[in-house]
């Protein structure tokens, strides 16, 4: 059967009078608010603002780079420009970035529910969030921090003077902020669904979401313990770690990575979910196999949790127990492709328009399959003796960082930033940025999978002249892609006083998010809806008559 | 600006344009193996993601909303999504299956690989030959032999990496690790650490120098500083007085020690356990947890008093021991320092 | 949060036997107090999720060095007192059991038999801590505490009058990494016990008011969870530390 | 929203909580003081046992008594104290999948350490 959405002409639309936005007025009331679309927007802007700042250590990782010499810092400053953009980056950025802000709009709404089972705790988790990004700045401004967002022991803990305590503390509350996003987002997932709403109905970001936050729930307290005991051994030397008293430093790369590779599944599952969402709506299709995407997540998750020694391979873990984490490795990486063929599908016998949040969504899938079967390189021990510690891991995982979840983020944040702010971004000027940051992005990593090859070690604050050449392209890139990363701050900020009324579906998506109205009302629906279709069941939206709006 | 640019420029065209910069040299017997797996996954995985772009792109033309007005559901299909969970699992298993086995070819050294042993500490690489050669920041070896590394950290994590050669292997403190490979090329190398150490990790780079066996004979005898490492273990075994109880007779209230190096022996606690250069220096630090069956854990501990280079040293001269033939004649010297006499052909170096 | 517009829609929304039932504790983004409670059990239930985990680093590592060490954490435990940890395990078990009974005081809505146990169960955790205090402070007098001033002289040449077997010095050294680990896991044990008591205050309070019997058992049932948590941890604690090998 | 509701109104009348809040739902079961006391016992003798164990020379076996009279408390105090026995299969599960994750950490990194000495004997 084919479908012909047609939906009222939604130009003439205006902003509701009554929404989120101006239910209330002053700072206060953004600042002690347990609207979960209020606080999606406090995290929008502070995980923005950190951003930013480790862009900007990658933008000086880059400048020191376009020479071989150390010439524009010390070898010192360079090694807290890496440590403070990876930590910023993974921990105040990636992690929260979808979950966080994207999550927290629509997740409720999504499956019908008046906000997130703990709006306070949600309020909780980005203080924490806050308190957090507080310390990490602090220890920026006492003097930096140079581990690697890694913590290496026995050099983290004994071999360093700079402030690493204050980072772990920042890291350890981070941590629970991430642990309480997660913990509402199952609970309210789990208990919160509209009547009609059963796990085979949820739209598939839900599910993405739920896969994630399980990790989160379950990996992050290992980091948390992990960062406790590396405090303890710096103040009082328990030694647990020190190798000069008994202890095994690879205890520590293993619960560190136990947290740190689900982590990396924390950090790209969200943004699946995303591009379910928009590939589905831009193809104004059913995803295609919906159950395979909907359990490859979980899978993720599951699997994501017994393969964290594949990062430590080359550190003197047992050769046995190599092949174990690299046969595991290989197993997790087929619910990804599987994940990726389908989205592919879906465009197929579809109706497709290529709107900005499309075009990040084709690039995410393009750049991430490129990130995800380096991995394999990885995962395949030889080869990854020759591959590991090199720019080759760099390019790897921001391909499906920043290639993945970041254009992932993008992508959802501009397909949703109608539902969130009422009005339209400019669409010629996001569809350029689109394109600048996918030349950009290509330009700048491409060539460190090269570099890698030649051998050329990450965290070198100088390196051998021949490899001058790629490093010159990368830093060239990276200016290309920083553009490309400024131009989205400035016209969505342009939007939200300039922008055109968006209208409550402006994109005539599925999801119960677009059938109210946009910005929505604090308490999202004034009555529960019952669901009685599938997800992205385009017959029931070509039948929906009106689209209520109060005020 | 004009000043700054240049020179970058420059660069970029002498370099792109004259070297192919891309593909580092092979100089190991591994490498090809190793790049013959490189370039299959680069293959595999390469018309994988063409395949990918081309669904992509292809689907985004044909079913472009101009083209294809209306939307067709389809609900997915069994078929399909079996074959994309069988094609890429068998691509995945058989690359674990090639990768498993370059990794214990690489990490699995062969018997009659002559050894270097390697110290690593912030931020310099040193290397001990057996006949007692020193380098820093350099390692000296042979084409056509196979060479296998010894390998301890005085302080932190560092990573011993040869990309000319494909070989690279985390060097921790308290524990040897070892890697090897096979010179093919004379030449000269780089060689890295690659695991972020602290402030001049980026520093802590060297050469490797390959030679031909006859010009590394030259390099040997040049550089030798008169003592191998076994004679240095000698004069240790003597003023730690590890020869009080090691001697060798049947009354010594230590083990004997000569011979022992790859045996197995029985242990107290009822395990068996092969003597490996990691076991000699655990048992030198950690004597209560290396007790052999029918001994007494008396053996005092030599923690912190002993370099790892001087543990290097002991372990060398005790794998160098056929008889106790040295420890008794060492036992007759009342001092320690002229106990190693430097009579050739009396250790094997 | 301004939920006027959602209350004056209720009535047509909520199941008919509902409309007067909405007790006033039910926040407003839930339908049914039902639902709110089994968010708030299965909230905590994720909660103790990450303290399981939490706790499960330090028992891998544990596990780890306990095997490779095992003699040092045999003469480390043993300098232990039996005597005050079994109270310890007992006081604790005592206050888990007369937590389980608060719990039954508030869903019973006895306001003066959940006074009671909750009192009882807060005397408990002081009585605890307190032991643990004494512990500590021999531990410190003992230099057994990991840092600078840690001692193994008693390790290596224990009293005559133990009957501990001396161990070399390398493996006495080791035994640091047990109290490491002692200090780590019992410390980070009573840190949940005195956050457990804070919170135990704030509820005596609220139940002298007589917040929770009411109907609206979540906070107790919840904190009673919290509690058992923290009893099961030093339920293998106790066992672990203390009694590695006693004869 | 009326929309949504209108068609549905009449087939579902209201909400149905069970199905709102969650299937998983189960009736709420009060456990008493009594059986409370009676498991407190159970705990106490297990107190008891795990001491004088300790005291029995049983080698290796020291530490896997040791282990199994603690799980059998935790089970114990899982079970009733925590009323996971008369919770919903939802809670079951949540309480098993954090002692499998922490089983998964133990046996993963065990399978490094124990094999470590593997190909060396
Ligand atoms: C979002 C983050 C993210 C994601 C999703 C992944 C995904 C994967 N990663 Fe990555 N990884 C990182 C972030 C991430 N990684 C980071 C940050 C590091 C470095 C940390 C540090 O040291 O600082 C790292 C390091 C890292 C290592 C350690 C390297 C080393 O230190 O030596 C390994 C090794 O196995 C690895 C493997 C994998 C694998 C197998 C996947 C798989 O999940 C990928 C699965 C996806 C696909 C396979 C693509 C889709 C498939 C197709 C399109 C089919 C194509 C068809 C065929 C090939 C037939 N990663
Ligand atoms: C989410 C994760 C994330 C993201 C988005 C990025 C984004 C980028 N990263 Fe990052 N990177 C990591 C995670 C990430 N990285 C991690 C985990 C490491 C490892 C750290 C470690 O080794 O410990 C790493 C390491 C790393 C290295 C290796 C350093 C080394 O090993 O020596 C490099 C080098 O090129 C690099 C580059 C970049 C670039 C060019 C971007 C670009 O995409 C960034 C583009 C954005 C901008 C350029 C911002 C634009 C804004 C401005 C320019 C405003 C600036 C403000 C002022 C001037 C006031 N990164
Ligand atoms: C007090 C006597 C004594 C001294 C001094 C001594 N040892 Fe030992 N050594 C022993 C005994 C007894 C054992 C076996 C029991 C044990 O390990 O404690 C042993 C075991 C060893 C072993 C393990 C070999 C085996 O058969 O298990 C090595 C290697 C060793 N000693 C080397 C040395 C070195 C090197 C020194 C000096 C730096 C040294 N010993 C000093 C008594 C001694
Ligand atoms: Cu040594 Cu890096
Ligand atoms: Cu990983």
């Amino acid at each position: 059967m084919s479908t012909i959405v047609t939906l009222p002409d939604q130009t003439t639309a205006k902003l509701p009078k009554r929404n989120y936005i101006n239910n209330e007025h002053g700072l206060m009331s953004w600042l002690l608010t347990g609207d979960h679309k209020r606080i999606a927007m406090l995290y929008l802007v502070s995980i923005t603002f950190f951003f930013l700042l480790g862009g900007f250590f990658a933008g000086m990782v880059r400048l020191e780079l376009l020479t071989p010499q150390g010439d524009l810092m010390s070898a010192d400053t360079y090694n807290k420009m890496f440590t403070m953009h990876g930590i910023v980056m993974i921990f105040l950025f990636l992690v929260p970035s979808v979950p966080a802000t994207l999550g927290n709009f629509v997740l409720p709404i999504m499956i019908g529910a008046k906000d997130l089972a703990f709006p306070k705790i949600n309020l909780l988790s980005w203080y924490l969030y806050m308190a957090g990004g507080i310390f990490t700045i602090a220890a920026l401004v006492l003097g930096g921090v140079d581990t690697g967002w890694t913590f290496t022991t026995p050099l983290s803990t004994h071999y360093l003077n700079t402030h690493v305590v204050t980072t772990a503390t920042a890291i350890f509350v981070a941590g629970f902020s991430s642990i309480f996003t997660g913990l509402n987002f199952i609970v309210t997932i789990h208990r919160m669904r509209a009547p009609g709403m059963t796990w085979f109905r949820l739209p598939l970001f839900i599910w993405s979401q739920y896969a994630a936050s399980i990790l989160m729930v379950l990996g992050t307290p290992v980091l948390a313990i992990s960062i406790v005991l590396v405090a303890l051994e710096r103040t009082i030397g328990i030694g647990v770690f020190d190798p000069t008293k008994g202890g095994d430093p690879l205890l520590f790369q293993h619960l560190f990575w136990f947290y740190s590779h689900p982590a990396v599944y924390i950090m790209i599952l969200p943004g699946m979910g995303v591009i379910s969402e928009v590939i589905s709506t831009f193809s104004r299709k059913r995803v295609f196999g919906y159950t395979a995407v909907a359990f490859s997540s979980v899978a993720i998750a599951l699997f994501g949790m017994f393969v964290w020694a594949h990062h430590m391979f080359i550190m003197g873990i047992s050769n046995y127990s190599a092949l174990v984490f690299s046969l595991l490795s290989m197993l997790v990486a087929v619910p990804s492709a599987i994940k990726v063929f389908n989205w592919g599908f879906t465009m197929q016998k579809g109706s497709i328009t290529f709107e900005t949040p499309m075009l990040y969504a084709m690039g995410f899938l393009g750049l991430f399959a490129i990130g995800g079967v380096t991995g394999i390189f990885l995962a395949a021990l030889g080869m990854d003796i020759m591959l590991t510690e090199t720019y080759f891991i760099v390019a790897h995982f921001h391909f499906v960082m920043v290639g993945g979840m970041l254009m992932a983020f993008l992508s959802g944040l501009h397909f949703w930033w109608p539902k969130m702010t009422g009005r339209m971004y400019p669409e010629s000027l996001s569809k350029f940025a689109a394109v600048v940051t996918f030349v950009g992005f290509v330009l700048t990593f491409f060539p460190q999978f090269l570099v890698g090859y030649l051998g050329m070690p990450r965290r070198y604050h100088a390196y051998p002249a021949e490899y001058q050449v790629l490093n010159v392209l990368s830093t060239a890139g990276a200016t290309v892609l920083g553009i490309g990363y400024m131009l989205p701050i400035l016209y969505l900020g342009w939007s939200l006083k300039y922008g055109a009324i968006a209208g409550n579906n402006p994109w005539q998506a599925t999801g119960l998010e677009w059938q109210i109205q946009s910005p929505p009302l604090t308490e999202n629906f004034v009555e529960i809806p019952i669901v009685e279709q599938e997800a992205y069941d385009y017959e029931w939206l070509a039948h929906q008559k009106e689209v209520t709006t109060v005020g | 600006m004009q000043h700054f640019i240049s020179p970058v420029l420059w660069q970029f065209l002498t370099h792109w344009l004259t070297s192919s910069a891309i593909w580092p040299k092979q100089a190991s017997t591994v490498a090809p193996w190793v790049d013959a797996l490189y370039l299959s996954l680069c293959l595999v995985t390469g018309t994988g993601i063409i395949f990918v772009v081309a669904l992509i792109v292809g689907f985004a033309v044909r079913y472009r909303k101009e083209a294809h007005p209306n939307a067709v559901q389809i609900e997915g299909s069994t078929l399909l999504e079996a074959t994309w969970t069988i094609i890429p699992l068998a691509f995945f298993l058989f690359f674990f299956v090639w990768g498993a086995w370059l990794y214990f070819r690489i990490y699995n050294p062969p018997a009659d690989a002559m050894n270097i042993y390697v110290v690593g500490k912030q931020w310099m690489w040193k290397a001990e030959h057996p006949g007692g050669q020193h380098e820093i920041n350099q390692l000296h070896v042979p084409t056509g032999r196979n060479v296998q590394l010894t390998m301890i950290s005085q302080d932190v994590f560092h990573s011993y990496s040869l990309p000319e050669f494909r070989v690279k292997r985390e060097v921790i403190p308290g524990r040897y690790t070892t890697v090897w490979f096979n010179a093919t090329t004379p030449g000269t190398y780089h060689l890295f650490c690659s695991q972020y150490c602290g402030t001049l990790h980026s520093g802590m780079v060297g050469d490797v120098v390959v030679m031909t066996p006859e010009d590394y004979q030259e390099w040997l005898k040049s550089s030798t500083s008169g003592m191998s490492l076994a004679q240095n273990g000698e004069r240790i075994f003597a003023s730690m007085g590890c020869n009080q109880c090691h001697t060798g007779d049947a009354a010594a209230r230590g083990p004997n020690l000569a011979g022992i190096h790859g045996t197995k022996l029985q242990m107290e606690n009822g395990t068996t356990q092969v003597v490996t250069d990691g076991f000699l220096r655990d048992a030198i630090l950690n004597p209560s947890a290396h007790v052999p069956a029918g001994w007494k854990p008396i053996m005092p501990t030599y923690q912190g008093q002993i370099s790892e280079e001087g543990l290097i040293d002991l372990v060398e001269y005790i794998k160098s021991l056929k008889t106790n033939y040295r420890v008794q004649q060492t036992l007759m010297t009342t001092e320690s320092n002229q106990a190693a006499p430097n009579a050739e052909g009396t250790v094997k170096p | 949060m301004a939920n006027d517009a959602t209350t004056s829609m209720h009535s047509e929304v909520v199941a008919p036997h509902d409309v007067h039932e909405h007790p006033w504790y039910q926040r407003h983004h839930f339908e049914t107090a039902e639902q709110q409670r089994e968010a708030a059990s299965f909230g905590m239930w994720l909660f103790l999720l990450t303290e399981i985990m939490f706790f499960g680093g330090l028992f891998m590592a544990y596990l780890l060095y306990r095997n490779w060490y095992y003699d040092a954490f045999v003469s480390g435990s043993n300098t232990l007192s039996l005597f005050l940890g079994t109270l310890n395990t007992v006081v604790l078990i005592t206050s888990s059991f007369t937590m389980a009974c608060g719990v039954w005081a508030a869903e019973t809505r006895k306001k003066g038999m959940l006074l009671l146990f909750l009192g009882i169960t807060l005397f408990l955790g002081f009585v605890f801590l307190g032991i643990k205090g004494i512990e500590y402070k021999e531990k410190f007098d003992l230099n057994h505490v990991p840092g600078a001033h840690f001692d193994i002289s008693e390790f290596v040449n224990p009293p005559a009058h133990s009957h501990e077997k001396p161990l070399p010095v390398d493996m006495a050294n080791r035994t640091q990494i047990y109290f490491s680990l002692y200090f780590a896991m019992t410390g980070i044990h009573a840190l949940h016990m005195i956050i457990g008591i804070g919170i135990l205050f704030v509820l005596l309070y609220k139940a002298w008011q007589g917040v929770y019997t009411t109907g609206y058992v979540q906070p107790i049932e919840n904190f009673g969870l919290y509690w058992h948590l923290v009893d099961i941890v030093w339920i293998f604690l106790f066992p672990l530390l203390y009694l590695i090998n006693r004869h | 929203m009326a929309h949504q509701v209108s068609s549905a109104h009449n087939a579902h009348g209201h909400h149905d909580p069970s199905n709102v809040t969650n299937p998983e739902h189960v009736e709420h079961h009060l456990v008493t003081p009594m059986m409370y006391l009676a498991v407190y016992g159970i705990l106490m003798l297990g107190t008891a046992l795990t001491v004088g164990a300790a005291f029995l020379p049983l080698g290796d076996f020291n530490a896997v008594t040791a282990i199994a009279i603690a799980v059998t408390k935790a089970v114990f105090v899982v079970l009733f104290f925590m009323h996971v026995k008369y919770s919903s299969r939802l809670t079951k599960l949540t309480v098993a999948s954090g002692f499998f994750t922490f089983l998964i950490l133990v046996a993963l990194s065990l399978s490094d350490y124990i094999s470590r000495a593997w190909g060396q004997w």
